[in-house]
């Protein structure tokens, strides 16, 4: 059984479908790209995907385990976050006055396990859970270096590094499954190699199921291992990176002819 | 416990030691009768500032209706003490007070708090003034007249206490997971909801217990200066909680205690200066503004001030423009 | 030494002043302080007290009466006054009564109409240091009523009332009550805030009703429009106030044309012969340009009340005047002479002045009961 | 054509420029070059007259800019598709051009050069009544053109404008620039898809943490090891 | 019947006034986002110069109109470079402040020189009252509404039609790419503080010449009904600072005609309130979700 199914998802705003009949699927494990056109509707199937917008019609399914299947499509986000999506945005979201320490301490609140009482009084349990919440938030800072500006503001941040912010404060919803919007956007190729790299060990260290939109395909063609295609809100293909490469459709849509950037 | 650390019970010293020397000034008559009013004036309104910077500088969720909360905590407080002259009586009626104004507080909250901005603004003065006309028509409260002859309960003693309880118990929350919560919501309401945070639920939170505490702020207020009537409670009450808020800087705790405190000594200080007071404190406000836009003291706290190298604990909320 | 001793020897008074000189009551406060700085300037050049001269401390408590109770903390504990007049509206005052009390030092003010809670305490003992020397709403609400009644034979009534100001709703509650068990209906009951300036809904569905009245407490600076909107709008009953209406402001606003059948109580009415009235009438108007109203006549006899009972009392010890003004016998005042009831409250006539083409026609007086 | 000479910025205590210094000839293609936060975007918002300058001179055809506001500028000739395109969201695709042409007078002109936009970007034409806030991101990009174009700039200030597109229309952004180049318009661009910046650009400057480090011709810094490895992504 | 069209005709003139006062303040508010507290002062104040020019300068009625627009559009742009300029980037509470700062300013400035007490307007337009069938309809009623809608399409026209209103527009969303468009933040900003405040000083003039009563304090309630009607009508939206002025006018008037005039602002609000939860963006404002 597959982690996500998505079946027959369609959004349209008035007059425009932004998405359209799509389905797709994802198994547990799996790294899996997203790519098209511009406007083709892959950051629009994000926001269905994580409760920013509600189908228009269509189911999302995610079975955490063989037994449990939940229909996401209309949940609120934070729902959708505490089922086990998760996500970085095209346009960076990050809490930019807030230190990077706390964007990642934010993203754990529901994982916390104190109650109201004990954020006014302090009681022990407190002391016990931020002890917790620190440590494991500069783990996760760790893997992208960012351990030592955790008293940074978030917008001191080079862009690069706000990127890299985004994905841990996403790692810290501990999510079963990661979505990426564009993370390589805005970055030169030797930091867009490093970032394919880093992508590559998270998901193993943490066991994750990724889902990313990007335009850089000496990313995309790197490390996925599957790949869908939308254009102009419908899936016009899906298949291993060798064979979307040599797809006439995408070609024609998206690539271009001379694809020798990869 | 933790709360015996070496911090906190530097901090508990330092509350003590406050307590006692005005105490004992006020034992000898060096703080007089008047400037105890002024010392009433300032707990209120730190109460009032502290709980409102939760909602408006912390939450990000821009209210003018504070005083009414503040109203409905007075009210409870004064009908309740009225009956039971003691001083049982008049910790019941606080009690009442704050819980009737948080109930109202979730009641208004839920519908309004899916407003965003001005329009949240608009909302809040109303349910404000709607609860003044309430007041203003009911028999319980004499209307228009006013409810005097309110028992004198509030003193030093107890206006220290709920002050530094308030301003101790509304920090912790700031400094905790939940309080955490309220800020991500005032800095990126879309990213929060995508981080799992239930944005209305916090939003109604902060709320709420803004709510509790301008209700303890009115009962306190309502004890203090016998005597309370409607109008006391307008938009304009809660335009000036506001502007305590904004002088001492939206996000800083200190800054509402600095604020609330610096403007209760000037209004006092003007009082002298009948023809012209509203309009030295009127270009005074202009001019505090102009060059310090982002309040006396921005985000930060005193506790940043002390803390140069070691940043290691800074306080959540952290906006400089 | 006498700490109100001055550097030349002379000794000065210090009389406090608390009174709404900012905030939405400005205009009250104003003209009552104006009242009583004129009698004050008379006295004082008039060779003062016993040769003291009077010092009148004003502050401001912005219509407000937490500031109200802390103004007059201040005038108590830092300024030494040996009393305090206002603040001119009911709250105001009684948020300062307890400061009075506590600091034994009185307290008077010249247009605190309220009933309860002000010269008494709930009990309705008397509070020893405080005064004032205007009727109730009580006594003016009842004789409108009676005045309705008996003079206009109206049977049915329709009250407009600031449902914001402590005055309004005191005279209203006891021109209702006098009013029906006079046999008389109250039609209708209707509300405006104080600063409200369109009138025309509530006139508008007050015209609809049958109705030989209204009953308009209120101030002047609403009242003057709610007349001319009535009028305007073809309401021609007769219109009843009380001394709220006493202002030339009201003629200005409401145009002569709509004052007719207009009838309000007041404390004195400019058509009194007595020269005390006349006297005080010029010398405001060389001073102001314009004449006099309740509030200015009000404040007047205030300063003049105050500088008598220091006199008889022979001291500046608060607690010595405040006997004085407790025993104050046939003071003749421009709003009349009176005497305090055992509640410090001044006996005193009222009244009933009628309005033609905006000018005071006649006037009927009423004594108290 | 334009020219700066030890140019210095701070944003507060930052030191975000170093003293730099560079040349723009007429007709020219230059691009600037540099990882994240080098100071490429406040080179070309310096130039616009957004961010003041500590010290330093910026020249238009010999005659100093330095002190001139931002409208100016404009007028002399200075566009610039600024980084995040910063269209204006909530007016239609139309409003936005027109817009661009703020500072002209010339109607009918206006309405062609609109047309010309449209024959350039058919996409634009289609969607000119759509709120341009609703653009996916590559019709934004076109959008910060055309309006920068309606201007008919002397010379274009370009931030980073293939960030987000998808392969195709990198290409075809850097093939408008290659042909707004040719119908005479002076080019200084900004990009960190270095390979293709270099490829169509005469000459070249590499910036980084806030000073010039390299300079010289498209082809020989395509060439240069150094260049390969910081940012062709080159071993 | 008569009587609800009487009712009709009182709601529409009062809500004539609140937009009359709310188009001024919308231009504004739409521009700068700036909930400008002092709008309703600058009202006042234009009431003032209009009184002094007829009562003193012995002025007709157009002459003080013109003059007490042109001086208070001079005052709007003094306040805004003086006062909110310096605080272009700082959050918007903070602006919000230091407007109250000089609507206190002003109300007490005035009442310094003038006094509290109210004053009343020479009569300077025809009193006539016309008698339709029952329904009375005053001819400065009807000066007021047509001034309302007068205003309302000139300042329509301007900020859609007119380059200045479109420079206007682009400030109000992105000041620094609209410099770059070559447009003049600075003039933009003084010129539609001029105009909103000249139109503040044109409702001052003609509010006192109707209700023929003024005083240093007549703006705040004013002010707070005008924002209130922009944010009911949508924000920065002119034609919804007409509407949303006119529904409160009318609203105010029907609670006080059928129901409870003692209630009457609760029961406003309180429908506001309702509408708001049900329209979030105000009666004419986009409910644009933020795309992301
Ligand atoms: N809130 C909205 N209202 C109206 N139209 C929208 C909205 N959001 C997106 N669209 C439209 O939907 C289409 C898809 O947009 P989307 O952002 O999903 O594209 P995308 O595939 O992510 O493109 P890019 O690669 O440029 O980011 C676009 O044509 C866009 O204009
Ligand atoms: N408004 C600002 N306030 C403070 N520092 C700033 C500001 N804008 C930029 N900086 C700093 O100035 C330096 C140069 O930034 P700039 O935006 O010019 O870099 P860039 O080369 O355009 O980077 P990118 O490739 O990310 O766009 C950086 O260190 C950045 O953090
Ligand atoms: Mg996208
Ligand atoms: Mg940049």
């Amino acid at each position: 059984m597959s982690l996500l199914k998505v079946d027959k998802l369609t959004k349209s705003f008035g007059g425009l479908t932004a998405v359209s009949n799509v389905s797709l699927n994802i198994e547990k494990g799996e790294l899996v790209g997203l790519i098209g056109p511009n406007g083709a509707g892959k950051t629009t199937l994000f926001n269905l995907l994580t409760g920013v917008y509600v189908p228009t019609s269509g189911s999302i399914k995610l079975s955490l385990d063989d037994k449990n299947s939940r229909e996401l499509g209309g949940l609120k986000p934070y729902n959708v976050t505490k089922a086990g999506l998760a996500r970085t945005f095209q346009n960076i979201r990050l809490f930019k006055d807030l230190t990077v320490l706390d964007n990642v301490r934010i993203a754990m609140h529901q994982n916390i396990e104190y109650k109201l009482m004990s954020a006014f009084f302090h009681f022990n349990k407190y002391y016990k859970e931020e002890d917790r919440l620190k440590e494991e938030a500069e783990k996760l800072l760790d893997i992208f270096n960012l351990s030592d500006k955790k008293n940074e503001l978030a917008k001191n941040l080079p862009y690069g590094e706000q990127r890299h912010l985004e994905i841990v404060r996403a790692l810290a919803t501990k999510p079963a499954i990661l979505l990426l919007d564009e993370p390589a956007a805005g970055m030169n190729p030797n930091e867009t190699a490093a970032l394919t790299e880093t992508i590559a060990r998270i998901r193993k260290e943490f066991d994750l199921t990724v889902l990313l939109i990007e335009h850089d395909m000496s990313l995309v063609m790197k490390i996925c291992e599957r790949i869908y295609v939308l254009d102009y809100g419908m899936m016009i293909a899906s298949g291993r990176p060798e064979d979307i490469r040599k797809n006439r459709k995408v070609v024609e849509a998206y690539l271009g002819e001379d694809v020798n950037n990869a | 416990m933790r709360i015996l650390m070496k911090k906190n019970l530097l901090i508990l010293l330092c509350l003590i030691v406050t307590f006692v020397i005005v105490q004992v000034l006020i034992m000898n008559g060096i703080i007089t009768r008047f400037h105890e009013i002024t010392i009433a004036t300032i707990c209120i309104n730190i109460i009032l500032a502290v709980s409102l910077n939760l909602v408006t500088g912390f939450t990000g969720q821009f209210s003018l209706g504070h005083a009414g909360f503040m109203s409905i905590g007075a009210y409870v407080c004064a009908i309740i003490n009225s009956r039971m002259d003691s001083t049982l009586g008049f910790l019941i009626g606080i009690l009442a007070g704050a819980v009737a104004a948080a109930i109202v507080g979730v009641i208004i909250g839920i519908p309004t708090l899916r407003l965003k901005g001005d329009y949240l603004a608009i909302a809040t003065l109303g349910m404000a003034e709607i609860i003044r006309v309430i007041f203003l028509n009911l028999k319980i409260t004499n209307g228009a007249a006013g409810f005097s002859g309110i028992p004198r309960y509030t003193n030093w003693m107890w206006l220290f206490i709920f002050t530094a309880g308030s301003i101790i118990l509304i920090n912790n929350f700031i400094r905790s997971s939940h309080g955490r919560a309220c800020i991500s919501i005032r800095e990126d309401e879309i990213a929060a909801e995508s981080m799992g945070i239930n944005t209305t639920k916090y939003k109604v939170m902060a709320f709420t217990i803004g709510a509790f505490f301008a209700g303890i702020a009115g009962a306190l207020f309502a004890s203090y200066f016998y005597f309370i009537k409607p109008d006391a409670f307008g938009f304009l009450k809660s335009i000036d909680i506001l502007v305590i808020v904004v002088l001492g800087g939206m996000g800083s705790i200190t800054g509402s205690v600095i604020a609330a405190t610096i403007l209760a000594v000037l209004t006092t200080f003007l009082q002298e200066f009948t023809a012209v007071r509203m309009i030295i404190y009127a270009a005074l406000l202009v001019l505090i503004m102009i060059f310090r836009p982002q309040g006396l003291m921005g985000t930060k706290e005193i506790t940043d001030i002390f803390k140069f190298g070691k940043r290691e604990e800074r306080l959540n909320g952290r906006r400089n423009r | 030494g006498d700490k109100n001793a001055n550097e030349d020897g002379t000794k000065e008074l210090n009389i406090g002043i608390n009174y709404e000189l900012t905030g939405p009551n400005a205009s009250y406060g104003e003209a009552s302080v104006q009242g009583i700085m004129m009698a004050f300037d008379e006295i004082n050049d008039a060779g003062g007290i016993d040769g003291m001269k009077i010092n009148p401390v004003e502050i401001d408590n912005k219509s407000d009466s937490a500031e109200a109770t802390s103004v007059a903390t201040r005038l108590m504990t830092q300024k030494n006054v040996v009393a305090c007049l206002g603040p001119a509206t009911t709250g105001n005052f009684q948020a300062t009564i307890p400061e009075a009390i506590g600091n034994q030092i009185p307290i008077i003010s010249a247009s605190a109409t309220g009933d309860e809670g002000v010269t008494t305490d709930k009990n309705g003992k008397v509070n020893e240091y405080v005064f004032r020397l205007c009727f109730n709403d009580s006594f003016q609400g009842v004789t409108m009523a009676n005045f309705a009644s008996n003079n206009l034979e109206a049977k049915k009534a329709v009250i407009i009332k600031d449902t914001s100001s402590d005055y309004a709703k005191g005279l209203a509650e006891n021109f209702a009550k006098t009013f029906k068990s006079n046999g008389g209906e109250i039609v209708a009951e209707e509300g405006y805030v104080t600063k409200e300036k369109d009138f025309m809904a509530i006139l508008t569905k007050v015209k609809s009703k049958d109705f030989d009245v209204i009953f308009l407490p209120g101030y002047y600076q609403e009242a003057g429009l709610v007349i001319k909107q009535a009028r305007e709008l073809g309401i021609d009953t007769p219109i009843l106030g009380a001394d709220g209406f006493d202002s030339p402001v009201l003629l200005e606003l409401a145009g002569a044309k709509a004052l007719n059948k207009v009838y309000f109580s007041n404390h004195y009415s400019s058509l009194d012969k007595d020269p005390l009235v006349q006297d005080f009438i010029a010398a405001y108007k060389e001073k102001y340009n314009t004449d006099p109203g309740a509030f200015q006549a009000l404040g007047y006899d205030l300063g003049k009340f105050i500088a008598d009972a220091i006199q008889r009392a022979g001291s500046t010890k608060p607690e010595e005047i405040k006997n004085a003004l407790a025993s104050t016998k046939d003071f003749a005042g421009v709003t009349g002479s009176f005497s305090m009831d055992k509640n410090h409250n001044p006996i005193k006539s009222i009244v009933v002045i009628e309005l033609k083409d905006g000018v005071q026609a006649t006037s009927v007086k009423v004594e108290p009961k | 054509m334009l020219s700066i000479k030890n140019l210095n910025v701070h944003y507060g205590v930052i030191h975000a420029l170093k003293d730099i210094s560079l040349e723009v000839n007429e007709g020219e293609i230059v691009t600037l070059i540099g990882a994240n936060g080098a100071g490429k975007t406040t080179t070309l918002r310096t130039i616009s007259g957004l961010n003041k300058a500590t010290s330093g001179e910026i020249s238009l055809e010999g005659k100093d800019i330095t002190n001139i506001a931002p409208p100016q500028r404009v007028k002399m000739g200075i566009s610039q598709v600024p980084e995040g395109r910063r269209i204006f969201p909530e007016m239609s695709v139309l409003e936005n051009l027109e817009l661009g042409a703020f500072l002209r007078n010339d109607k009918a002109e206006i309405k062609k050069d609109i047309e010309k936009i449209y024959n350039r970007f058919p996409i634009l034409g289609n969607r000119k009544r759509q709120t341009a806030g609703t653009l996916s991101g590559g019709e934004q990009q076109m959008l910060a053109m055309g309006r920068a174009l309606m201007s008919r700039p002397r010379i274009l200030l370009l931030d980073e404008p293939s960030m987000g597109l998808a392969p195709l229309l990198v290409r075809e952004i850097f093939n408008i620039i290659k042909d707004i180049n040719n119908t005479g318009t002076t080019i200084l661009l900004v990009e960190q898809n270095a390979s293709m910046a270099l490829s169509i650009a005469s000459r070249a400057y590499v910036i980084e943490t806030g000073a010039i480090v390299i300079s010289g011709t498209g082809e020989e810094l395509a060439k240069s090891n150094e260049i390969q490895k910081a940012y062709l992504g080159g071993e | 019947m008569s009587e609800f069209l009487q009712q009709m005709v009182n709601g529409i003139s009062l809500g004539s006034i609140y937009a009359l006062i709310a188009l001024g303040y919308t231009m504004v508010y739409g521009i700068i986002k700036l909930i400008n507290f002092a709008h309703g002062d600058v009202y006042m104040i234009g009431a003032y110069i209009g009184f002094a020019a007829t009562t003193y300068a012995q002025l007709g009625f157009f002459p003080a109109l013109i003059i007490s627009m042109a001086a208070c559009a001079v005052l709007g742009v003094f306040v805004e470079r003086i006062a909110y300029k310096p605080l272009r980037n700082s959050s918007r509470i903070a602006v919000l402040i230091t407007a109250i700062g000089v609507s206190l300013l002003m109300e007490y400035v005035m009442m310094f020189f003038v006094g509290a007490e109210v004053r009343s307007y020479p009569k300077l337009l025809s009193e006539r009252v016309f008698e339709i069938g029952n329904v009375y309809i005053k001819a400065q009623q009807l000066y007021i509404i047509a001034t309302a809608i007068i205003l309302m399409i000139v300042l329509q026209f301007i900020v859609h039609k007119t380059k200045t209103g479109k420079a206007m527009r682009a400030v109000s969303i992105d000041k620094d790419a609209a410099q770059l468009m070559g447009i003049k933040v600075d003039r933009t900003i003084s010129f539609t503080f001029a105009i909103g405040s000249a139109f503040a000083g044109a409702a001052g003039v003609l509010v006192g010449i109707y209700y023929n009563s003024i005083d240093p304090l007549m703006g705040i309630m004013p002010g707070l009904k005008a924002f209130v009607a922009a944010v009911f009508g949508g924000i920065g939206s002119i034609p919804g600072a007409m509407i949303g002025g006119l529904g409160i006018g009318i609203m105010e008037t029907l609670v006080s005609g059928y129901w409870n005039s003692m209630y009457r602002d609760a029961a406003v609000f309180a429908f506001l309130i309702i509408i708001l939860i049900l329209k979030p963006a105000g009666l004419l404002g986009k409910n644009t979700r933020e795309k992301v």
